[in-house]
């Protein structure tokens, strides 16, 4: 029962990452104020690192380790990296930010990276207890984060929200794997696979226990009807947070999907379950979030209703029931990550101490500001509208087409004419930028790493646009190595 | 081919293009000599091509291939026949008459430039439409001829009624062109050709063919295919029921008045049923249609004449309804009667026109003949080309308009298709109408008390356009005497009189008795109406003589003589004949109330029924309910669905349990 | 002998409660904490008999770290009620509706 | 052939040209980014001239064809070709845009550079739209010209242009989405392959056909404009500045017609057949209700747009008589329709840009000033009313003889434009162009400036041209016509 | 009725009863109790499912610590009780519906016959030696060695986080700094101005300023 080296290889980089956040904690106490970015280089540089074992370490192979608990395959690889790259983003476009607002201090740092790491074990878990555990070690630092500007009354009160639902969403999520431990007796993904596939499960208790998963999941995910949440903590957290929110949890949400529907709970009885409560949920989130984000003022609240709406996307993809479409599916996540990174950085460049730029009339003649800023948003949000030749569309060109081949072809319709629905409010603030006079019209300041990244955010959403193929192909291969 | 055919449309045309874009650098000198002398190259070549033809040299090719889409071609092409030369002899003259004419009678519009190139460009493309061996050529020249009528029409674009009219005369016009196109349309698909020659040909064997056009009902295609063509002519050749934008075209300088509205543009819907001889003879209701329609034209439109006091639109009205004559002729079958009354009615209505273009000049431009009277001591030419003019359309035997008109007249006479009884009396009825109209405004005009000065105070309305400089005859508001035009004005008149006193006699014989037209006209065997003719022939001057005793003559007699006593007798019987017959003479002042019902049905229609697809189909029902409701839709779907947002967890726990309650609900079925 | 549906029975009714728990309590946020630590009780009960029943330990690991989690959340779940206090000096939940639509 | 990747340079050159001069122009430097915009447009145009010189008519297939795996994900090909028909509109498409940056040159003053470039990659785009022989490829470049347009008319636009822009975006965008989903059908049904050819020869039943059919049709009705779906156009149109609202009639609305040819038709062929009474019905509602209404438009570019989407009638009616005249026809009218609304627009610019108003009633007496603009505006006009001689004539004149072969009642509709053109276009000349001086504004007018002159004359010379010799526009149509139709003839249901 | 399943009952009742009054208690301090005494029968529950090591540290976790720690906050939160239960009912209809029914729904499906949990046998008795405790124990350290780990990061998260919450310095309030009161230097606090000299202002206005104070 004891572990050998070939056990600690795969989670070379969770150790690492833990052994830093530790270093980063104490360091930060013998900081000075004036001293704080070294922290902050810290986070970054360790991040980066992080990145460099994960790729080194990286194959095309499935190692199960720790006793069953941790798996590394090439789609936790890919899914880490770009966690990686989520956060090291999100950190840089956040240091003006925070440090405007009193939060440029250690405790972000740390938060920010345990939950790192509770994605990372997210992403890699093999059993339902690492699973749950990512996960609660992801939200705990999560509510913390949110509540971290703990003056703002918004920001408090989104942290207590998040954190009751929060906390409902675990209990639901763990009444149902009590259900599907009681229907295969194991906690164990690949041993509650083959339970089921050898009939050893009682199938109705399992579809009991299925509902409540995915309510779960629907939670995390921020999926109607469990949705609720999501535009309260975007608009009340701080902006970096809400970013933080609705970028790289999303992947983590992802493989959490992936490991518990598909290779736990993914034998054909069960899927054309999952399958149906999937579209349920994601008619819902397209219809709900599109519909309602018309009517938003508030851009962050916007932001989350697009979220909902694009997570009802995603799950096109998931909910199809094949290899194809689940990379599909990873992709979308992946493009999404990259075009939320990209807009609440827009915001967060626009803020400044005092000042939040989160309502839609901010953005205000913003091309007679700064034309270069204005189209790096424009290419933002026709990606987030998905037209071509921006890499949204793309995303949204393969959850369609996952959906059509797993033969839903009403719901792609419908997922297309909702859509329309989206391009409105995206072209709202197109609209705004290009075509009415600026009321704001302080200079825009920013660090020049933010500056530099959101015009590389931006522009890659045109390039990745223009050729997509490697991202396609990179998550299709993940994938199809993964299961 | 004959290297002159190409010449003689394209030295117009070339004329047409130096004088109409480098007019400002050649000038009014420079315009004038290279229309003048692109026209008279064409009419030189004209006379030879006509010396070429009668010596039996026809010519049917094309000359360049516009188009060609699978197996069908769309070319252009000549063809040079009798019918044609004789054409192109007739655009050629009166175009060059009225060329020189244009000399004078422009002499000081600042538009003399653009002017020439118009009738240069109009010479251009009527001899296109003659000489053309296709239809699609027709075609081109019969909308090119449209287009230049409707730039002269409103040459003086400042006038009001000018631009409205020429606006009218497009839209008529186009709505014949309609039917003609469809006429074309169901050729091309029928005989999968565009080119006369393979038409024809292959025409008698589609006779008996039909096509169902409304429900079950078969028509014969030859019929169809022939009325269609008909409404083309009858849009361009101003047949009743589209006669309307002929009168207010005279709103164009005289000099086109003469040119297109009476002698070329208006005859092309003649010489294209002539043409069309092959077509038409197959089908005795499209004739029996043709001849009607002629019928109505060449009586109703005389009694118009009457009442006009305008004296270009007395001619006008004239026109109209010699043009009927010609149809009726049509009608008949008697294709080579109409030509040559189109002919001579090209020279004596040109004449007649440019003559009253020359009272106009002489009377500072009033154009109202009661401001006139007692004329031809002032303008002595003028007088007398005028007399020579109305004599020959009245029809005074051994001028040119008595041999056309009285052929006409015999050979509706001895027609028998549907109609011909009532086109007989009508031609009959007309030819007293015609001599009391033209000699009212003879009478009036050269004739009597001199009126001028008493009443141009409130007559010169026809003027306005002189304000603005092409008129400077000096003081034109009526003051001063009138005087006889420049020499470039009288001559042409002189030179258009010679044919119309005399072509008529020596041409009669070759034209309708001989070979002239042998193989270009058809007329079928049962249609004896010019066999008929040919049989009564006995020579020009027997004609004429025999014409004394003829009913016709004495009808035109009466004509003149009722005239006379009207209008220099006892010129107050009209106006109590019009106070009698109020409601006939105010019915006929207001022509017939077409121009109203037009107006008002047609163009008050149409806007009406535009406007309310437009407001209501497109704006209230396409807008308003589809695509603003549909926004509108969301966006009240949206305001309500963001109420689920309270604001409350407890909402927001309770919206979520119920959503698992709903799953469990819809998937946990035991 | 007590069945295994008994247990089963017991965390259902457990869950219900702390269900109607959360959307009943409009007043005060520890209540709703403390409803949340009833539904894991609910989830922990659930494991624990399937574990007995299934004589497979896993179950109780599984409980042990829930256990721990919970632990946890309500330190953070404190902390963030007495930031709630500090800045709006309510924990009443009806006080906390400022963020809607 | 030439080894030059010639349709890439079609599509790249005006795309980078457009980025230069975004990255270069400012409105401090704007004649930089006028010189550098207009340089752009003419090499644009000039590397499409060897495509029109080396083109072999007798070829019905593509030519010039390159291809490059894209993203092989989906086996998306960036494969380009073209035929006669690609080849006359993307001629087309470079040359308008030389008019477009000419036109703007002295209007613009703000947002110079975003403006040109707009224009410019906008240019593009359509090339690549028309150049694309890969259905994905297809719809991308199809989508993507929608955002330079939407910022040209929502930036340079007239006062009501939010809405105007924001119509026509999301009325196109609703169209093209329902295409992409019948893209994606295809994907799935030829066993994925996005290609055209494959799909060209791959049998599908009755049903998906119809279904196919109406999803494309959704798309392109869109985009041509077709009755009911025209309402954007007219707004559009009316809030454009006069650069865009020359580019959406030149050639945006041809992206329909180009897609019914390219997709509905050999993909759908036995679909197109059967619904073929419904777009022919369609197409003359199109023709006579449009005709109507523009009658009585009192905004000169309204009354154009409405002319517009009568004229792009022609169009669909052409191409669903399934007759070689009519489908022949169908594309000379979209050529001849892209000078004529061209300059029509470009002329009601001229005068917007003098007047600043466009409402027809604040005109009259404009040739009293204005001479030969008036002889230009004259010349459009007529051609905007099928006069022969002009290009206007030779499509409406062949869709016609087209129809009355297939009914005459077909043709005895369309026909009617030869009056309600005739009428609404010259009613319009005569209350703005003729008569006497209406007003001090119009006393005041100048005529046309050099540059005006030029663009002005030069769309003359093609509408004339085309009108007395459209022999070898239709020549190079013949070979891919011919083709077509025999690949309409034959049924596709398996 | 064997004795266990007697006993099962009875901790059941109260356990059901605890919970209930856990949500409907006037008093948070109550509910608080009213939670600790479900923790206590649920702890024998787990008794009796032979888990003893959990039951003990149900008891010893959240009894001692946890709601030690609910009780603090309450205390030191200074609620006004008497809004608390304003209101309570307003939603008991509908939380008694889908409650009610889902209940239902559960309890159908937990008994249900096609469930056939009934069936599931009895588990054996567990060997004289075997201690709860100690199994749990191994296996904590060698199979779970990972998940104990992350848990125990997840209590680090909680501290940092805890601390980060609660123990920061509010900008409001205000604070001495011994380290810069030292390094003070005269020029920091006191700055002379020369100031021309002026005549004394007439001494009209003095009149009102003086009433201010």
């Amino acid at each position: 029962m004891s572990l050998t080296a070939a056990d600690f290889v795969p989670i070379w980089p969770e150790l690492l990452l833990l052994v830093m956040v530790c270093v980063i904690l104490i360091a930060d106490l013998f900081l000075r104020d004036d001293q704080r970015n070294g922290v902050y280089v810290l986070s970054l540089l360790t991040l980066a690192a992080c990145a460099v074992v994960t790729v080194v370490s990286a194959g095309s192979d499935v190692s199960i380790v720790m006793h069953g608990m941790f798996v590394d395959d090439p789609m936790s690889d890919a899914l880490k990296v770009m966690v990686y790259l989520a956060v090291g983003v999100m950190l840089v476009y956040s240091r003006t930010y925070i440090e405007a607002r009193g939060m440029f201090r250690g405790e972000f740092y740390t938060l920010v990276l345990f939950a790192t790491l509770g994605m990372m074990v997210m992403i890699s878990a093999n059993h339902f207890l690492s699973l749950y555990l990512g996960l609660e070690l992801l939200s705990l630092s999560m509510y913390a984060l949110v509540a971290l500007q703990r003056d703002s009354a918004e920001s408090t009160e989104s942290a207590m929200k998040y954190f009751v639902l929060g906390a409902l969403a675990s209990g639901m999520l763990l009444y149902g794997m009590s259900m599907i431990y009681g229907a295969t007796g194991s906690l164990e993904i690949p041993r509650v696979a083959e339970r089921i596939a050898n009939g050893q499960a009682n199938a109705t208790i399992l579809v009991f226990g299925l509902v409540f998963v995915v309510a779960g999941l629907g939670f995390k995910f921020g999926a109607v009807p469990f949705h609720m949440w999501v535009p309260d903590v975007y608009q009340g957290a701080p902006t970096a947070v809400a970013l933080f929110i609705s970028t790289a949890p999303k992947l983590a949400a992802f493989a959490f999907a992936i490991r518990l529907l598909v290779e736990a709970l993914g034998h054909p009885s069960l899927l054309v379950e999952w399958q149906q409560m999937l579209a349920i949920l994601a008619v819902l989130s397209m219809a709900i979030g599109n519909i309602t984000a018309i009517a938003q003022t508030n851009l962050k609240r916007m932001l989350a209703y697009s979220t909902i709406s694009h997570m009802g996307f995603l799950m096109l993809g998931l909910m199809s029931g094949t290899v194809d479409g689940y990379g599909a599916a990873m992709f979308y996540v992946a493009v999404y990550a990259f075009m939320g990174l990209g807009t609440f950085g827009m915001i967060m460049l626009l803020s400044r101490k005092g000042f939040e730029a989160d309502r839609i009339e901010d953005f205000k003649g913003l091309n007679r500001r700064s034309p270069w800023y204005a189209f790096v948003m424009l290419l933002l949000m026709f990606s987030l509208a998905g037209v071509p030749p921006t890499v949204g569309f793309y995303a949204k060109l393969s959850v369609l087409q996952a959906a059509l081949d797993a033969g839903y072809i009403g719901l792609t319709i419908v997922a297309v004419l909702l859509s329309l629905v989206g391009a409105f409010y995206y072209l709202r603030i197109v609209r705004l930028m290009y075509f009415d006079e600026p009321t704001d019209t302080a200079p825009i300041v920013a660090s020049a790493g933010a500056r530099v990244l959101l015009s590389v955010n931006g522009l890659a959403a045109l390039v990745i646009g223009i050729v997509p193929g490697w991202l396609m192909t990179l998550c299709q291969q993940a994938m199809q190595a993964s299961l | 081919m004959n290297a002159l055919y190409p010449i003689i449309p394209l030295a117009p045309l070339a004329g047409a293009l130096l004088a109409g874009l480098f007019g400002r650098v050649i000038g009014r000198t420079g315009a004038h000599v290279v229309t003048i002398a692109g026209v008279l190259v064409a009419l030189v070549c004209s006379v030879m091509v006509f010396q070429d033809v009668q010596a039996g040299h026809t010519f049917n090719g094309t000359a360049y291939t516009w188009l060609v889409a699978g197996d069908i071609k769309m070319e252009v092409g000549f063809l040079v026949d009798t019918l044609t030369a004789t054409m192109l002899l007739v655009v050629t003259s009166v175009s060059l008459m009225v060329h020189i004419y244009t000399i004078g009678y422009m002499a000081d519009d600042p538009g003399y430039q653009r002017f020439f190139a118009y009738i240069s460009l109009f010479t251009f493309a009527m001899l296109m439409l003659v000489m053309s061996n296709n239809f699609l050529q027709l075609f081109f020249g019969w909308e090119a001829v449209g287009l230049v009528s409707y730039l002269l029409i409103g040459f003086w674009y400042t006038r009001p009624t000018a631009i409205f009219a020429n606006l009218k005369a497009f839209l008529v016009n186009r709505v014949g062109d309609f039917g003609f196109i469809l006429g074309i349309g169901l050729v091309l698909a029928h005989f999968g050709s565009l080119d006369y020659a393979t038409v024809f040909q292959a025409a008698p064997a589609k006779a008996a063919e039909t096509i169902a056009l409304m429900g079950g009902t078969q028509w014969s295609l030859l019929t169809v295919i022939c009325i269609l063509l008909f409404v083309g002519a009858m849009g361009k050749s101003a047949q009743f029921p589209l006669h309307v934008w002929l009168p207010d075209s005279m709103e164009g300088p005289t000099p086109i008045s003469a040119l297109i509205h009476a002698a070329t543009m208006v005859t092309a819907g003649i010489f294209m049923v002539a043409r069309m001889s092959p077509l038409f003879e197959l089908s005795e209701t499209a004739l029996s249609f043709v001849l009607v329609i002629g019928a109505i034209t060449a009586l109703f439109m005389g009694f118009l004449g009457i009442v006009q006091n305008d004296i270009k639109r007395v001619v006008a009205y004239s026109t109209l309804s010699q043009l009927g004559y010609m149809t009726v002729a049509l009608g008949a079958s008697a294709y080579s009667v109409a030509i040559f009354h189109l002919a001579t009615h090209a020279f004596f209505k040109a004449l007649l026109f440019l003559a009253a273009g020359s009272v106009i000049i002489g009377m500072h431009h009033d154009q109202d003949i009661r401001n006139m009277g007692g004329l031809r001591k002032y303008m002595p030419i003028t007088w007398l080309t005028s007399l020579a003019g109305s004599l020959a359309l009245i029809g005074t035997p051994f001028l040119s308009g008595f041999y056309s008109k009285d052929s006409i007249i015999e050979a509706v006479g001895a027609s028998h298709i549907a109609g011909s009884g009532f086109a007989h009396f009508a031609v009959m009825a007309g030819v007293f109408i015609t001599a009391f109209y033209s000699f009212r405004m003879y009478f009036l005009v050269f004739h009597g008390k001199e009126r001028f000065g008493a009443h141009a105070e409130k007559a010169h309305g026809h003027d306005d356009h002189a304000a603005h400089g092409h008129d400077a005859h000096g003081d034109h508001h009526g003051g001063g005497t009138p005087h006889e035009s420049p020499w470039v004005v009288t001559l042409p008149l002189v030179l258009l009189a010679i044919p119309s006193l005399f072509l008529g006699y020596f041409a009669i014989e070759p034209m309708l008795f001989g070979d002239y037209f042998k193989g270009v006209i058809h007329v079928a065997e049962h249609h004896e109406a010019m066999a008929d003719l040919r049989e009564h022939f006995h020579g020009a001057g027997a004609m004429a003589v025999h014409a004394l005793s003829t009913l016709p003559f004495w009808l035109a007699f009466a004509g003149v003589a009722v005239s006379w006593f009207f209008y220099l007798k006892r010129p107050d019987i009209p106006a109590a004949i019009a106070k009698t017959f109020r409601p006939i003479h105010k019915l006929l002042l207001n022509k017939y109330y077409f121009d109203d019902f037009n107006n008002v049905f047609f163009a008050g229609g149409a806007r009406l029924i535009g406007k309310g697809l437009w407001r209501i189909g497109d704006a209230a029902i396409i807008d308003g309910f589809f695509v603003n409701g549909a926004a509108r839709l969301i966006g009240w779907f949206s305001r309500i669905v963001r109420k689920l947002q309270s604001g409350y967890v407890y909402h927001y726990a309770f919206v979520m349990i119920l959503g698992v309650f709903a799953l469990l609900t819809w998937f946990v079925r035991t | 002998m007590i069945p295994l549906t008994h247990y089963l029975v017991l965390g259902a009714i457990l869950f219900a409660i702390s269900v109607v728990g959360i959307f009943l309590n409009k007043k005060n946020v520890i209540i709703l904490l403390m409803a949340i630590e009833l539904m894991l009780l609910a989830v922990n009960t659930n494991f624990i008999a399937f574990s007995h029943y299934l004589q497979d330990t896993s179950g109780q690991i599984f409980v042990f770290f829930i256990l721990t989690v919970a632990a946890a959340e309500s330190a953070i779940g404190l902390a963030i009620l007495v930031v709630l206090f500090r800045t709006i000096r309510s924990i009443n939940v009806e006080d906390i509706g400022r963020l809607k639509n | 052939m030439s080894a030059m990747p010639l349709l890439t340079l079609a599509i790249w050159v005006p795309i980078l040209a457009g980025a230069l001069v975004l990255a270069t122009g400012s409105d401090r430097n704007a004649s930089l980014a006028r010189t550098i915009a207009l340089l752009g447009a003419i090499a644009g145009f000039v590397v499409t001239l060897p495509l029109a010189i080396s083109f072999d008519t007798a070829v019905a297939g593509m030519q010039f064809i390159e291809t490059t795996p894209w993203i092989p994900r989906y086996h998306v090909n960036y494969s380009l070709g073209i035929d006669g028909i690609s080849l006359l509109l993307i001629v087309l498409n470079s040359f308008t845009t030389i008019l477009v940056v000419l036109a703007g040159w002295k209007v613009i003053e703000s947002r110079v550079a975003q403006y040109f470039a707009a224009f410019l990659v906008m240019s593009g785009l359509m090339n690549g739209v028309f150049a694309a022989t890969d259905a994905l490829l297809f719809y991308v470049f199809f989508e993507a010209t929608l955002i330079p347009m939407f910022i040209v008319i929502g930036v340079w636009g007239g006062p009501n242009r939010v809405y105007a822009a924001v119509k026509f975006f999301l009325y196109t965008l609703l169209g093209s989405l329902l295409m992409l989903v019948a893209l994606l059908y295809l994907y799935r049904a030829s066993g994925g392959s996005f290609s055209l050819a494959d799909w060209r020869a791959l049998p599908l039943g009755m049903t998906p056909q119809v279904l196919v059919f109406l999803a494309f049709l959704v798309a392109f009705a869109v985009k041509v404009p077709m009755w009911p779906v025209h309402t954007w156009l007219p707004d559009a149109h009316v809030e454009a500045p006069t650069g865009g609202s020359v580019v959406l009639a030149a050639i945006a609305l041809k992206l329909g017609g180009y897609g019914f040819i390219r997709f509905s038709l050999p993909i759908a062929p036995d679909a197109s057949h059967a619904l073929s009474g419904f777009m022919i019905a369609l197409s003359l509602i199109a023709v006579v209700y449009i005709g109507l209404v523009a009658l009585v438009q009192t905004d000169m570019k309204k009354l154009i747009a409405y002319s517009s989407i009568s004229h792009m009638g022609f169009v669909t009616l052409g191409l669903f008589l399934f007759e070689r005249l009519g489908v022949e026809g169908a594309v000379i009218q979209m050529i001849s329709h892209g000078f004529i609304s061209g300059a029509m627009f470009l002329c009601v610019g001229v005068m917007y840009d003098r007047m600043h108003s466009r409402q027809i009633a604040d005109y009259g007496g404009v040739v009293n000033t204005m001479p030969i603009f008036a002889s230009f505006l004259m010349l459009f006009a007529m051609a905007n009313a099928g006069l022969p001689g002009t290009s206007g004539f030779v499509g409406e004149f062949m869709v016609i003889m087209a129809a009355t072969k297939v009914n005459f009642w077909f043709a005895f509709t369309a026909a009617t434009t030869l009056i309600f053109g005739a009428a609404y276009t010259l009613w319009m000349y005569k209350r703005v162009i003729f008569g006497a001086v209406a007003n001090p504004h119009v006393a005041e007018l100048k005529d046309l400036e050099a540059r005006e002159w030029i663009f002005l004359a030069v769309l003359a010379i093609a509408v004339l041209w085309m009108g007395i010799h459209p022999a070898p526009f239709n020549a190079v149509l013949e070979a891919p016509v011919a083709d077509l139709l025999q690949h309409l003839s034959k049924s596709k249901l398996p | 009725m064997s004795f266990q399943l007697a006993v099962f009952y009875a901790f059941a009742l109260i356990l059901v009863f605890a919970a209930l009054r856990v949500i409907t208690a006037r008093n948070p301090v109550h509910a608080s109790l009213f939670l600790v005494l479900a923790f206590v029968t649920a702890a024998g529950l787990w008794m009796l499912l032979e888990a003893e090591f959990l039951a003990i540290t149900l008891v010893l976790v959240y009894v001692g610590a946890v709601m030690v720690l609910f009780l603090f906050v309450v205390m030191m939160l200074d609620i006004n009780i008497d809004r608390i239960r304003e209101g309570y009912w307003e939603y008991l209809v509908p939380a008694l519906v889908v409650a009610g029914t889902m209940l239902a729904e559960m309890t159908l499906l937990l008994v249900g016959r096609s469930l056939r949990l009934e069936g599931m046998p009895a588990p054996a008795a567990k060997a004289e030696t075997y201690s709860n405790t100690k199994e749990l124990g191994r296996l904590i350290y060698t199979q779970y060695v990972y998940a104990f780990e992350i848990a125990s990061v997840i209590l680090l998260v909680a501290i940092v986080a805890a601390i980060a919450l609660t123990m920061r310095r509010r900008k409001d309030s205000k604070y001495q700094d011994p380290a810069r009161q030292v390094v003070v230097r005269r020029a920091d606090r006191v700055r002379i101005v020369a100031m021309k000299s002026d005549k004394p202002a007439a001494p009209a206005a003095p009149a009102s300023e003086q009433a201010a104070p």
